[in-house]
């Protein structure tokens, strides 16, 4: 079924918006952000805001509809369906299953020092109420913090013989996050290396989607919970560790 | 904070006095006379509704029936016919619509029988209300009380149904109190319109079956988030005592029940209203409602900054209105506002002096603090700044009733998402700023204190002045809100009626005998959703 | 020339986004957000906020692109020049070109209760530091309030003779102003008397174009002076006079 | 309200104390150090400045050239060489960079009159920086100031001309202060990027004609406004006395400069930032710049509610170490944040603690408030009330230098319309409670002084263990932000050098000789924008 933004009425599709446009106000800038919103398909534009930022720039805040709508039904993705699981079950699982220690790997890469992220995943003291990584006693995790190369993280990964690596990307301007997932990726494909981990990405603008696309194995954005991740992590591991 | 400022003493005396002899005055007037809609919530009471083939109530039509008899009150020669009839009270109406029966004066011998059963009957409709404010004191005891200060919305769409929908998702954010505004200009309708509706425009219908309507969804949504939910409407209009009726009936907890708003907003004739106000509020005394008072508005017409001491003098007249209709002061919700311009250099730090002055004048009563409106903007991310200090200054003054301010106010009534967003404002800066009040004290004769004592001082000169000239006059001055009135204008005139000495009306009595006494009470519960973390959003 | 909406670049296009759309929250809701408006023709879409705002309603926030573009200098509209005089001037030059009094009455119509913008025009003590037109000792001024139905404010001007009537609608919920403001011009065309009158529109809904289109002589918005209003009667009062 | 909370002085004493122990055992490293770019610097102060044909900066290829010269300092070999050819500074460092020239040691004989040289350069280097502090002054004093707090944004498009259109913009909407944020890695870069710029990401190159052109850009709109407009970029870094240099020419008002942020948050060699910040203070402190220290990224990594107590003994380092560099009061920009989780019950109460006991304890200093940036959420409207609490918290405490707070915070570096907006929130919330601070005070022992106390109490206990332990050590237990450092490891260590007995750099004493003081001073100009009245906007 369709659906449309439900403002006053349902189905009314009312949009809030706000925008700026490099032209200097006059009396009728109002009318320029009205037709800019009609040019853009929408209708019944009420401008409640037109003013001069500065005598170059119009600062529009405007009310608009639209009729178009969107049948959430049809809207498929990969979406990571993790199981989540309790602390115990999480170590009993790489226990009885996986036989050894569980290894992570994980680190802000590249020019991002934003470790806040990581760190609420694998440090001690977690995140929201649940442990980080470290605190698993089945799992050997090493948080390398910011700023590190990734031919620095894979070789640490490989030294400890990981089973998972775990990156974090916050800065995403310029699309830069891209760049250096990509760049990992493909040192472990130069590497022959990539079939030997379970790659993780998280940030505030990661998806499970999106990782996918650029060839890893899950996303996890705002809000990952520690047991979340620990969650996908072991099913994961033991997982290839039983089908290998 | 209760005492946080020093204020004199002996001009909040000389307040309360002025203010006591106003009320003194015109409630000589409100014993001479009884209006159409006196007599119609009358017959409300009894029990009866229902509308004709034309769609008048059937109230209306049995006043009008009997309008020469008005007088002497409609109660007496109504009883007599259901006694001659045999008929119920409904039946009879509906007999009297049909032309079939016809309502005359009662004879002298049959007096004091149809007399005896109309307090019989009286004592029965009043047992109806009591019984409502039980259940409403039995559900706030099971399923628990929201922590104050109460967070108030409206809902305003014209369809009951997605005025219900909106009702309940604003709860689950954190609304603790829904007001369905009236259709724009339901207030001059000299009837109660019937059934439940889906059109109105500015807002939806005020129905018995509408307010049923909502009441059983915010019953739902309350059951599911472990607290009442509270539903307001309006009195204030040319059909208050009505209104009144149905809401104490259908179990609303809050109504808008002004002694001045309709003469002065909506031009309603004051002799008329200030009758009409006075058996709505024994109504709403009796179901235990709480009134909300209208002053804020005074401040859309008037300057905030310069006429803020009229807000103060109205509210000690409407105090001493509603002490004298029986309201206890918990459930005098005495109204001020947030309407001083934002421009104006330490807005704010009047903003407080004013809204603490409020506070202590009227100690246990739930006051009402309405956001700010008339200089909201366009630019709603300024507005929702706007809205933000005058939750701020509820909080630190200790406020009951907060009506949110929307960051739409300049545009449009709330969308769903206008009211979600106002909520979590508030909510934040509630909880943020909740102990702030204990931990400061005012300078002794800074600028708050002395906007304060100056306020009051100003209110108390008011107050003798129209003592001295009476209120009908003061009204007429346009003392109030800057809106001159005249005596004899204003609609609804023609529905006032001088009593004749033999006037009866058993529901004056029965609304006051043995009621019962005090707030609802509960255990608080609900969480405030201020709780969910703020951490960094997102995700695309 | 094209511009575009200027977020961080000039001419990236961005525009800020609010809306609600009735369904519930799911891990694919901010893919429904986003996809809703790549489907409204946007880009680049980053879905900054994505939260149940109730079991039925999730609420979002977000920021996307545009590659659509307006040329300011293609608006064109029926603007309302005014050349606004001061006080004095205006009074000048209704007595010496019309050599009477300007009769104005003024109203805000039929259920619109709203009567502070009519005051701000109107009453003697004006709006923004300027008088209402009530000073004006050349004007004859009568502000008649609130819910003024349209056949009593047309009995007034005919009675008063007036040369302008000036209506305030602030309530336009479903479009009942349009309502109001057509009932008064059907009455006025009813009794041959429309173009007696110079007839003027104000509120924060109005503007000249939209007066125009219902029949009315000039619209006024949101931030209206009484100088405004008092130089465009004042001229259009005497240009009408000079030219019958 | 300088004094609104009572603290208790001996704690205050105590933690003077132990700060200036702990930076006069620092002190003796710094003594017996210099680095890359202190040498780099000193030759940019003689007025070195461009790049070779692969754009590595002069003063790069002549410090790496004398690499082995370094333990003596640059300048005497330098100076000599210049005597030796007869040509200038830059010339000379074109010749060592085309391999023509090359730099050896001083012979004995020739070191005096070398050295007499080098310190007449040295004062001439010195008396370029009074010339533009100079014109500071007289630009100040003719164009106007702004009122206080100073409204403190940022712009970070990567494209110069960009920043400074937004720059432009941001002013006329009522900033006082621009800071160009560098692009994300240049602060680990060991050079100074050379000439104009129009790329990066999450900011500008920090490079001396960005500088000059974001300056030129700024007096436009000053003179237009009618108040100094300040600009503002970043020290910290591997190149701190460099970018102090560059700023100190190019007319900057304000640097970031932390005796240890690089250490803790860029992973740059202790050993190294604390020489670095020596010379580069030395440097904001001749030019008359303020500096802001960076404790409020304490509170990003670390709790805020936990380890609030850590910023206080940071700015009682960073107030000790900016003393000895001879900075004055009004030139140390302490910095602290509201970072307290918004989800916490009372966090408005407890920043307001936070913010007053800082403002009592460096009274006279120009304390940089940082706004909420860690748990600012993705609804930016709710994100906007934060903001505005912030705002509050600020104006009500008396900080001097307020970074806006950014309702896109967890989004992206600010749009146009987000600064816009931002600073009609600070405007507005500053006007509407200007004199609240002077209208209250904090009750005694309440909730907001025993939470000063003992912030106060923790910060002197962790400076008096600091003391007995060093700061090196300490930093290697990560006891600031919850970020542990090894003193040998990080960048850049490679470039600490041991001095020698006879180092020469004339320029430390130059700097400290015959120095202006006291800041610019002007009348108070630019009104304020809230001004504009915010009356129904609309229409459409
Ligand atoms: C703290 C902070 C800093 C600190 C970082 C300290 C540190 N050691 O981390 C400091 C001050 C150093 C800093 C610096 C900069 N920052 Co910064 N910073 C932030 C800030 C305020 C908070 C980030 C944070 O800690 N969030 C809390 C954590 C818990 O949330 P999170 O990171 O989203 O992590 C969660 C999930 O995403 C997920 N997750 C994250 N990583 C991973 C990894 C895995 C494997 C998994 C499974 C899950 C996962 O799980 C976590 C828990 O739920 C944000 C703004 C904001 N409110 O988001 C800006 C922000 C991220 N910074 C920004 C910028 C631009 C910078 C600078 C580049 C600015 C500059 N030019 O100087 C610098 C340079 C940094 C660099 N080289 O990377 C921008 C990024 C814009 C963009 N979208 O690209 C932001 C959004 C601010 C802004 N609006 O401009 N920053
Ligand atoms: C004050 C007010 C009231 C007061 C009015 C008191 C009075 N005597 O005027 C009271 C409390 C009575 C009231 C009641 C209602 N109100 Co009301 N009210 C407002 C409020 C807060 C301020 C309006 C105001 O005074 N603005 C200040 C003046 C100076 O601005 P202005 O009107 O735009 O006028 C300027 C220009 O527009 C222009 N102008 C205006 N008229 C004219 C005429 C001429 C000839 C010219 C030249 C120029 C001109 O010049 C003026 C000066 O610059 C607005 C919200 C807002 N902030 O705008 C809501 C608002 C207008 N009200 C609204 C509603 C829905 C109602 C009710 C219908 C609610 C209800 N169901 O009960 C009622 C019923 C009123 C009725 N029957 O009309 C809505 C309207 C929604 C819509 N767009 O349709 C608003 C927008 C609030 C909201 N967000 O829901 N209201
Ligand atoms: C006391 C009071 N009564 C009633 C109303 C609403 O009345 P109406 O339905 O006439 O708009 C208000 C509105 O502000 C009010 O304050
Ligand atoms: C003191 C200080 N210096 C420098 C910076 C910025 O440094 P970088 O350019 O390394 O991000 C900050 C940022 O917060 C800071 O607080």
């Amino acid at each position: 079924m369709l659906i449309r933004p439900y403002g006053d009425t349902r189905d009314d599709g009312v949009i809030q918006f706000s925008f700026t446009l490099p032209m200097p106000y006059s009396v009728k800038a109002a009318d320029v952000g009205k037709q800019f919103l009609e040019k853009l398909g929408f209708h019944t534009v009420g401008i409640a805001e037109c003013r001069a930022m500065d005598p170059e720039y119009t600062f529009f805040v405007a009310y608009a509809r639209t009729d178009v709508g969107i049948d959430p039904d049809e809207v498929k993705g990969d979406y990571l369906e993790v199981e989540e699981m309790d602390f115990a079950a999480i170590n009993a699982l790489i226990k009885e299953r996986l036989g050894r220690k569980l290894g992570v790997v994980g680190a802000a890469i590249e020019s991002d020092a934003h470790t806040v992220g990581i760190d609420a995943i694998m440090n001690m003291k977690g995140f929201a109420g649940n442990y980080g990584l470290e605190r698993y006693p089945e799992m050997d995790a090493l948080n390398m913090g910011s700023q590190i190369p990734c031919a620095q993280l894979l070789r640490t990964a490989l030294e400890r013989d990981a089973d998972a690596i775990l990156v974090s990307q916050i800065v995403t301007q310029k699309n830069i996050h891209v760049q250096h997932l990509t760049q990992l990726i493909e040192l472990l494909e130069a590497e022959g290396v990539r079939e030997r981990f379970v790659l993780v990405v998280g940030g505030p603008r990661i998806n499970n989607a999106f990782a996918k696309e650029l060839g890893y194995d899950a996303g996890f954005g705002p809000r990952t919970t520690p047991l979340e991740v620990a969650s996908f992590l072991a099913q994961e591991v033991v997982r290839r560790h039983e089908e290998a | 904070m209760s005492d946080a400022l020093q204020l004199n003493g002996d001009l909040v005396d000389r307040a309360r006095a002025a203010a006591d002899a106003i009320a003194d005055d015109i409630q000589r007037h409100i014993d001479e006379h009884t209006t159409d809609t006196t007599e119609r919530a009358s017959l409300r009471l009894l029990g009866i509704t229902g509308v004709n083939e034309i769609d008048v109530p059937l109230v209306n039509v049995v006043v009008e029936h009997a309008r020469s008899l008005l007088p002497s009150g409609i109660l007496r020669p109504f009883v007599d016919l259901m006694d001659r009839t045999g008929r119920g009270a409904q039946e009879v109406a509906e007999g009297v619509a049909a032309g079939e029966l016809t309502l005359a004066p009662v004879p002298p011998e049959r007096c004091e029988g149809v007399e005896a059963r109309a307090e019989a009957l009286a004592r029965e409709g009043v047992a109806r209300i009591d019984a409502v404010r039980a259940r409403r004191n039995e559900l706030v005891a099971t399923v628990g009380e929201p922590p104050k200060p109460y967070v108030y919305v409206i809902v305003a769409t014209g369809n009951i149904y997605e005025d219900a929908a909106q009702a309940k998702a604003a709860a689950r954010a954190g609304a603790d109190v829904i007001a369905v505004i009236r259709t724009t200009a339901q207030s001059l309708l000299d009837y109660v319109p019937y059934g439940e509706t889906t059109e109105g425009f500015g807002g939806t219908y005020a129905t018995q079956e509408n307010f049923r309507l909502m009441r059983a969804a915010l019953d739902e949504v309350g059951e599911e988030l472990g607290h009442y939910v509270r539903l307001c409407n309006y009195a204030s209009g040319l059909c208050m005592p009505e209104i009144a009726t149905m809401g104490a009936l259908e179990r609303l907890d809050m109504m808008l029940n002004d002694s001045m708003y309709g003469i002065i907003f909506r031009n309603i004739n004051m002799q008329r209203t200030f009758v009409d106000q006075y058996l709505s509020r024994l109504i709403n005394a009796r179901a235990g409602i709480v009134i909300n008072t209208g002053e804020d508005n005074y401040l859309t017409t008037a300057d905030a900054f310069e006429a803020g001491h009229t807000v103060v003098s109205s509210d000690f007249i409407n105090e001493a209105f509603a002490l004298r209709a029986n309201l206890e002061p918990w459930q005098i919700g005495l109204g001020h506002a947030f309407e001083i311009d934002p421009a104006k250099p330490d807005q704010v730090v009047y903003q407080i002096a004013d809204a603490q002055l409020i506070r202590q004048l009227f100690p246990g009563y739930p006051l009402k603090y309405m956001p700010p409106t008339k200089y909201m903007p366009g630019d709603i991310f300024q507005g929702h700044i706007i809205d933000g200090m005058f939750n701020f200054t509820g909080i630190l003054t200790g406020q009951e009733i907060m009506l949110l301010g929307m960051l739409t106010e300049a545009l449009h009534t709330p969308l769903l998402q206008d009211r979600y967003v106002s909520i979590r404002n508030a909510k934040y800066v509630f909880e943020a700023c909740r102990h702030l009040a204990d931990e400061i004290s005012y300078k002794p004769s800074g600028l708050i204190e002395r906007r304060a004592d100056e306020q009051l001082r100003r209110a108390v000169e008011q107050l003798e002045h129209v003592r001295s000239i009476g209120l009908f006059k003061a009204l007429q001055n346009g003392e109030f809100a800057d809106v001159k009135r005249d005596p004899d204008g204003g609609r609804g005139f023609e529905g006032v009626i001088k009593v004749a000495p033999d006037y009866f009306n058993p529901f004056f009595a029965a609304l006051r005998e043995g009621r019962m006494s005090g707030p609802p009470r509960g255990t608080e519960r609900g969480e405030t959703t201020a709780g969910d973390s703020a951490v960094a959003g997102g995700g695309d």
